[in-house]
C-alpha cells in the first residue's frame, strides 16, 4: 500500500503495466519529454524509452487510429488524449473503428486500446477544458467506459483496462487528480469492471454519482444526515458495463434515488439510471426521481461554480426525495 | 477464419511460382532475391488468371445484385493491374489495409474465392458474420483487415500496424489502398504526417480512378499529382500508371525495400480508371459521358496485358477462352454453394460486441429470443 | 397542397428556400451534378447554379466547417452529409464549433447552419448506411435537432431549420424516403420546431416515437386496437426542443408510456423521455416505462430486422405496459 | 461588442496614420495605393508602438496570472512583429479567423484595450460575458471571430467566410492565424484543400514558433518547410521571417492582393520562436534548453525594430522610456477598471445558448434562481 493522489495512481498504473507486459506502449501529446500536461505520464519515457512512450503529432485521429493499427498488430496501445473536450478529431475513429472492428469483422480482429482523458470541471478551464460528455460514449456499442474517483480505483481500473481485450474509454476527473489521496495497492492489483463501489450505505435515499462528483455527492450524504436522512452513496465508477444489480438492488432498499453528475442533463448518463429505474424497479419506487446535473448550457468559464452540481444542489435534492410522495 | 471444415479454392494456386519464388524461409532482413523484383515468366502468367477472374468475378456480381440476390456490390473493373501488381509485390507477413474494391487482393493473398463470395451473401459461411455489407471483407489469416465505408479510416491503422512491426523488429510492411477521394479525409493527413514523422514502413497505395462517385479527380484538389502530396510529410511519391501490372509491382517492391530497410513510407499514385458505376446504387451517366469511359476501355489493363502476353507467345486465344470458361465455372460454384449455406443465427447479434457479453447485453439477447421471428416484418 | 414523397419534399422546401432567398446555399458530397445520392438535392444546380449548389471536395470536416465560416460571414448554408454514419469527421466542428459558437462570444456570432443528413436503418446498409445516433446531437447544447415522418413535415421543419437562427440538426429517415407519400403544402408553409404531433389519440398508454419509427408504432397502436387496448402515438419531430408539455400531458393521462426508437436502448433517447416522466410525471405512472430500441449492439447486416424495432416487438411492449402495475 | 457606453481606449490611435492609408471610402476592387504596399514613416512607428504595447501586456499578465487575479494567460512574446505587420496589412473590411495567441491583431484592428482586459478578467465589461478563459476574445465589430481551444478549427471557418465573401462579391479577403502544430490538424488540410478548390480568398498565416507546447517543429512534420505543405492543396506558400514586420506586411499584401483579385489563396509562413511559456500552466525547461531562448531573444523582433528606427533617426532611448511608462500606465488603469467592474450576472448562464433560450433552459434557469449562491462551494 502506498499513499498517492489520483494522478499518481494513473502514473503507477501505467508504470505497472509496462513493467509487465512489453506490448504495453504510450502515446499522446507531450505525454514523453513533458511526462504529460497533468504529470500522469511522468517518468515513463525515462524508464521505457522513446519505443514505448511516443511524442506525437498534434492530431488526435492520428493517435486514435495509430493505437487501433498498434492494437490490431498485436500491441495495446493507451493513448492519452490531453483533454477529454480535444478527442473529437478522433471520433470517427473511436465510434466508427474503435467500437466496430470486432463485431464486424465477426470476432476476427479485436481492438486491445486504452484511450484515456482528463476530464470534467472545477479547474476554471472553461468551455474547452471541463467538459464531461462520457454518454456520447456509453451511446456507443462497442465500448466500455470507466470513471474512477479514488487513487485505488484510479490504478485498480486502469490495469484493468490495459488487461482488457475490448476497447476502454478511461476517464480521469482532473478536478481531483490531486486534491483527493488514498491508499493504493502496490503490484498488479486490478478493480474489476462491472461492479459499482457503495462508498456510504444509506437506507432512505440512493444517490448515484462517479468521478469527481462522488466526494460532492458524500459530502452532501453526510450533511442530511442530521437531519435524519440516511442516504446511501453509489460511485458507479464503470459505466459501460453498468453494475445494473448494484442500482437496482440500493432502489428496491430505499425507493428512492437522486443522480448525480457534471454533464448536461438532457440525455446524459443519468438518463439512463432513470430509465433503468422506471423499467426495472418501477414498483419499489416512492417518489421521483431526480437528476442533479450540469445544465444544458455549454460548460462556462466565470459561472463554472454556478454550472456543476455542489453540497448544496445535492443536498436539497435528496431532501426533495427523501420527502416526496 | 473460422470455416476450416469447409473446401476452400485458393487462388493463391492460380498464381502459380509465388511461393516458390519469394521463400519465405530466407531471411528477411537479406536484399531481396532479384527475381522477385520484376514480374515475368509463370508470375506474370498467374497475375493475368487472377486478373481475369477478378474481372469476370465483377461481371457475374453485378448482375446477381440486379437480380436482388446480393444485396450491393462495388466493382473494381479497370483497377484489376494496380490490384494484383501491388498485392503480388507484398509478403505474406506484410499486412493489408484496404478499402472496399480490393477484393482481389484477398485473393492474391490467398483468401477462398468461396470465403470471398460467401462475405457477398453475408451466409452461415462468412468469416465476419454476416455483420456487414458486400465487399466489407475480414480475413485474419491473410492479415486482411477488415473493411470500413467510412473513406481513410483505415490509413492511420496501416501507420500504427506499421509502427508496432517496427517496434516488434519484424521485416514487415503494411500498404493501405484508398482513392483519389480518400486524400481529402482526415485519416490521409494524419496517417501521411504521422508516418513521415514515426518513419513507419508504409506503402499508401492511392488508386486514382479518376471519380468519387460523381467528383472528378481534378476538383478533389487541386494538386498536380496526388503522389505530390507525400512531399507535403518528407517523404516520396510516385506517380506509376496503373493499367501496367509490371510497372506496379516494381513500385510497391521497391517501396516495400525502401519500408522494411528503414527509410519510411512511400506514397504510390497509380492511374486507373473505374469503368464501372461507383456501386450498385449509383448511375455514372448523370454524371460523366460516355467517350470518357471508351477512351479508358481503350486502356483497359487487362486487354494490355494479354495483347502483351500474347506477343510474348505466352497465351493465346484458345486458351484465354478455356481459362474464362474455367473461371466461370468456379465463380458459380462458389455462388451455388452459397446460395445452398444456411443464413446467420439470428442470436448472434449479441455476439463480438465484447470479447464477453455484457450482463446488459445477455438480458438482451433473451428479450430478443422472446419475440419469435414470425412477428418481424421486412422493411 | 401536392401529393409527395418524403424526399421530394425535403427537395421542395430546399428549392423553396433557396427561392426565397439568395443566402441560402447547398454544399456536400455529390450534391451537385449528381442530385445527391439520394436525389434530394435533384435538380437546384441547374436552378441556383454552382455558386448556390456546391459539390465538395469528400471532407465532412470541410463542409461543416466552412459551413459555419459561410454562415459567420452572412449567408445560410445548408450542408448535407451524405450518411448520418458519415458525420464524425465533422463531429469537432459540430459539438465544439457549430453548437457553441453563439454562446462562447456572448451572442456576438450566431451560426445559422443546417445539417441535413438521411439516418436510419431499413435499407441493408448494415453499420456504416443505418445508424441512429441522434442522441449524440440531443446531448449537445446549443443544437437543435428535428425529424420529420411524414412529407409535410419534412418540407415545413426543413423551411423552419433554414429560418432558424440556430444550428440544427435534421436527421431525414432515409427508410420511408420513397414508402410514405403525403400531401404538403406548397408555398413558405413552417412547421414549427418543439411541438409534437398526435398522430392517433388513445386513452391506454402513450407511445412516442420518431422517423421511421411512427409508422412502426402506429400500426401497432391500431393492431392492439382490437384487443381493447387504446394507444395514443406521439411523434416526438422535434427533440430539441423537445415537447414536454405535450409528453406529460399525453402520460397524465394514460399513465403509461412506451417509447420507440432505432438507435441502441443505452442513453438513447428513450432514457432521456423516460427519465423526464420519471421525475415530472411519477405520480401518474402506473407501469413501468417500456423502451424498445435497437440493441446495444453496432448495427448489422445480415440481421437488420433482427436489430430493428418491429410490430411485434412495439406491440407486445404496449401489451405489456398496458398490464401492468 | 455591447459595451457602448464605456470609454474606450482604442489603439487605432497607436496606430496613427494607418487610416489615413487606407482609406476605407477607395473604391475597393482598384489597385492599391503603392504607399500601402510598405511599412514606413509613421506606419511604422505605430506598428513597433503597438509592438511594445504588446510585449508590455504579455509581462503585465503574466504577474496577473501568477498573482491569481486572471485565471490564465497564453503570451504572443517573440511573436509580436509577425502579429503586428499581419494585421496592418489587412482592411477593416476583411475578417480574422485567430487562435489564442493573436490579441494584438484585435488591438490593430481597433478593439480597446480595456475590451481585451474585460475578457482576461471574465467580468460584466467582457464582450463574451465571461464565457471563456483568457485569451478567447471574440469582437463582433472588428470582424475578430470568436477563438476557441481546439486547435485548427478556425481554419475552415477562414474558407467558408471568403467563400461567402466571394459569393456576395464582396472585395474582401480573410485570413487565419495558427500555430506549426496546427498544421497537423484535420482542419488545416481540410481547409487548405477546399481553398485550393475554391480559389477562397483566404490568408493561411501560420506562426512557426518552433513548439507546440513540448513538441519541436521537427517532429511536428517531416516537411521541409511548413509553407511547402500549400503545393499538395495547388497553390503557393511563401516563408517569412517573422521577426521582421515590414516582411512579413509586404507577404500578407501581397497575398491579399492575390485574394482579392481572384487569384486564390497563399500560405505564409512566418518564422518565429515563442519566447515565453506555452501558457501559465507550462514549465518549458521542461523540455527545451536556455541557450535556444537566448539564441531566440538576439532575434527579438521588438530590438530589431528599435534598433532600425534608431539607426534612422526615428526614434531614440528617451521616446522608448516614455513610451514603455505610458503603456504602462495606460495598462494599469485598464486593469484597474477591470477590477472594478462587477462580476457577471449568475442567471446570464442561461442565455445565448440559442437565441431565445427553450422552456427546458427556462426551467433550468428558475431552478438555478432558487439554490441560493451561498450554498455553492468553490472546487
Ligand atoms: C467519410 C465518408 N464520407 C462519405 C462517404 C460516401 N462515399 C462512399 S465512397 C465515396 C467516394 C470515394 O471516392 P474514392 O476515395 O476516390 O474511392 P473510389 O470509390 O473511387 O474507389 C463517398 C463520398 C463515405 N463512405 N465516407
Ligand atoms: C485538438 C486539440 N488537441 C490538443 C490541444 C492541446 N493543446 C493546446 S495548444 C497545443 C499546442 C499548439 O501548438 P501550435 O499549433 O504550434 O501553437 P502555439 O501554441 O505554438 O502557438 C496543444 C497540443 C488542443 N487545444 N486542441
Ligand atoms: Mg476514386
Ligand atoms: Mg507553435
Amino acid at each position: 500500500m502506498t499513499e498517492l493522489t489520483l494522478v499518481q495512481a494513473v502514473n503507477r498504473g501505467l508504470q505497472e503495466a509496462m513493467r509487465s507486459d512489453p506490448d504495453v506502449v504510450v502515446l499522446g501529446e507531450d505525454v514523453g519529454v513533458n511526462g504529460g500536461v497533468f504529470r500522469a505520464t511522468e517518468g515513463l519515457l525515462k524508464e521505457f524509452g522513446a519505443d514505448r512512450v511516443l511524442d506525437t503529432p498534434l492530431s488526435e485521429t492520428g493517435i486514435v487510429g495509430s493505437a487501433i493499427g498498434m492494437a490490431l498488430y498485436g500491441l495495446k496501445p493507451v493513448a492519452e488524449i490531453q483533454f477529454l473536450d480535444f478527442i473529437y478529431p478522433a471520433f470517427d475513429q473511436i465510434v466508427s473503428e474503435l467500437a466496430k472492428m470486432r463485431y464486424r469483422s465477426g470476432g476476427q480482429f479485436p481492438c486491445h486500446v486504452v484511450v484515456r482523458a482528463p476530464y470534467g470541471g472545477g479547474i476554471k478551464g472553461g468551455l474547452y477544458h471541463s467538459q464531461s460528455t462520457e454518454a456520447y460514449f456509453c451511446h456507443t456499442a462497442g465500448l466500455k467506459v470507466v470513471i474512477p474517483s479514488t487513487p485505488a480505483d484510479a490504478k485498480g481500473l486502469l490495469l484493468s483496462a490495459v488487461a482488457d481485450e475490448d476497447p476502454v474509454i478511461f476517464l480521469e476527473p482532473k478536478r481531483i487528480y490531486r486534491s483527493v489521496t488514498g491508499e493504493v495497492p502496490d503490484g498488479d492489483q486490478r478493480v474489476p469492471f462491472g461492479v459499482a463501489r457503495t462508498v456510504r450505505p444509506g437506507h432512505d435515499v440512493s444517490v448515484f454519482a462517479y468521478g469527481a462528483m462522488v466526494p460532492v455527492a458524500t459530502e452532501a450524504a453526510a450533511g442530511v444526515e442530521a437531519e435524519g436522512i440516511s442516504a446511501e452513496v453509489i460511485d458507479l465508477r464503470s459505466l459501460v458495463p453498468l453494475d445494473e444489480a448494484a442500482v437496482l438492488a440500493s432502489v428496491a432498499k430505499t425507493g428512492r434515488a437522486v443522480v448525480v453528475h457534471e454533464a448536461a442533463r438532457f440525455c446524459g448518463f443519468g438518463a439512463e439510471v432513470a430509465a433503468l429505474l422506471a423499467e426495472r424497479a418501477f414498483f419499489s419506487l416512492k417518489a421521483p426521481i431526480a437528476r442533479v446535473t450540469g445544465y444544458d448550457t455549454p460548460f462556462p468559464y466565470a459561472l463554472e461554480n454556478v454550472y456543476l452540481p455542489d453540497n448544496g444542489r445535492v443536498a436539497a435534492a435528496i431532501r426533495a426525495t427523501a420527502q416526496a410522495g | 477464419m473460422g470455416m476450416p471444415s469447409r473446401p476452400t479454392l485458393i487462388v493463391r494456386s492460380l498464381v502459380a511460382g509465388r511461393r516458390s519464388v519469394v521463400s519465405s524461409t530466407a531471411p528477411r532482413s537479406a536484399p531481396a532475391d532479384p527475381a522477385s523484383e520484376a514480374l515475368g515468366g509463370a508470375r506474370l502468367l498467374s497475375a493475368y488468371r487472377t486478373m481475369v477472374l477478378a474481372r469476370a468475378l465483377d461481371e457475374r456480381c453485378l448482375a446477381l445484385q440486379r437480380q436482388g440476390r446480393i444485396g450491393f456490390y462495388a466493382p473494381h473493373s479497370g483497377e484489376e493491374a494496380a490490384l494484383v501488381g501491388s498485392a503480388m509485390a507484398m509478403e505474406p507477413d506484410d499486412w493489408i489495409f484496404p478499402a472496399y474494391r480490393e477484393l482481389t487482393v484477398a485473393l492474391v493473398r490467398g483468401t477462398s474465392l468461396q470465403s470471398v463470395v460467401d462475405q457477398l451473401f453475408a451466409d452461415a459461411g462468412d468469416a465476419s458474420k454476416g455483420r456487414q455489407m458486400p465487399n466489407h471483407f475480414a480475413f485474419r489469416e491473410q492479415h486482411f483487415v477488415s473493411v470500413s465505408s467510412p473513406i481513410g479510416t483505415q490509413i492511420t491503422h496501416a501507420v500504427g500496424a506499421a509502427m508496432a512491426a517496427r517496434y516488434r523488429k519484424a521485416p514487415v510492411a503494411t500498404i493501405t489502398y484508398f482513392g483519389d477521394g480518400a486524400t481529402s479525409s482526415n485519416d490521409f493527413h494524419a496517417g501521411l504526417n504521422f508516418a513521415g514523422v514515426f518513419r513507419a514502413p508504409t506503402i499508401f497505395f492511392c488508386q486514382n480512378n479518376e471519380w468519387a462517385i460523381s467528383l472528378p479527380r481534378e476538383r478533389q484538389t487541386r494538386s498536380a499529382t496526388l503522389a505530390m502530396k507525400a512531399e507535403a510529410y518528407g517523404f516520396p511519391g510516385v506517380v506509376v500508371d496503373g493499367n501496367d501490372v509490371g510497372e506496379v509491382y516494381r513500385a510497391v517492391r521497391a517501396a516495400r525495400h525502401r519500408a522494411v530497410a528503414g527509410e519510411g513510407p512511400t506514397l504510390i499514385e497509380a492511374q486507373v480508371y473505374r469503368l464501372g458505376p461507383h456501386s450498385t446504387s449509383d448511375d455514372p451517366r448523370r454524371y460523366r459521358n460516355d467517350q470518357e469511359v471508351e477512351a479508358a476501355r481503350g486502356r483497359d489493363p487487362i486487354h494490355r496485358l494479354r495483347t502483351e502476353l500474347t506477343k510474348a507467345g505466352a497465351w493465346d486465344d484458345a486458351r484465354d477462352a478455356a481459362l474464362v470458361e474455367d473461371l466461370r465455372g468456379t465463380i458459380a460454384a462458389a455462388i451455388a454453394r452459397a446460395e445452398a449455406t444456411p443464413p446467420v443465427d439470428p442470436l448472434s447479434l449479441f455476439d463480438d460486441v465484447f470479447a464477453r457479453a455484457t450482463p446488459r447485453l445477455e438480458a438482451e439477447r433473451e428479450e430478443c429470443a422472446a419475440h419469435p421471428a414470425a412477428e418481424r416484418k421486412s422493411p
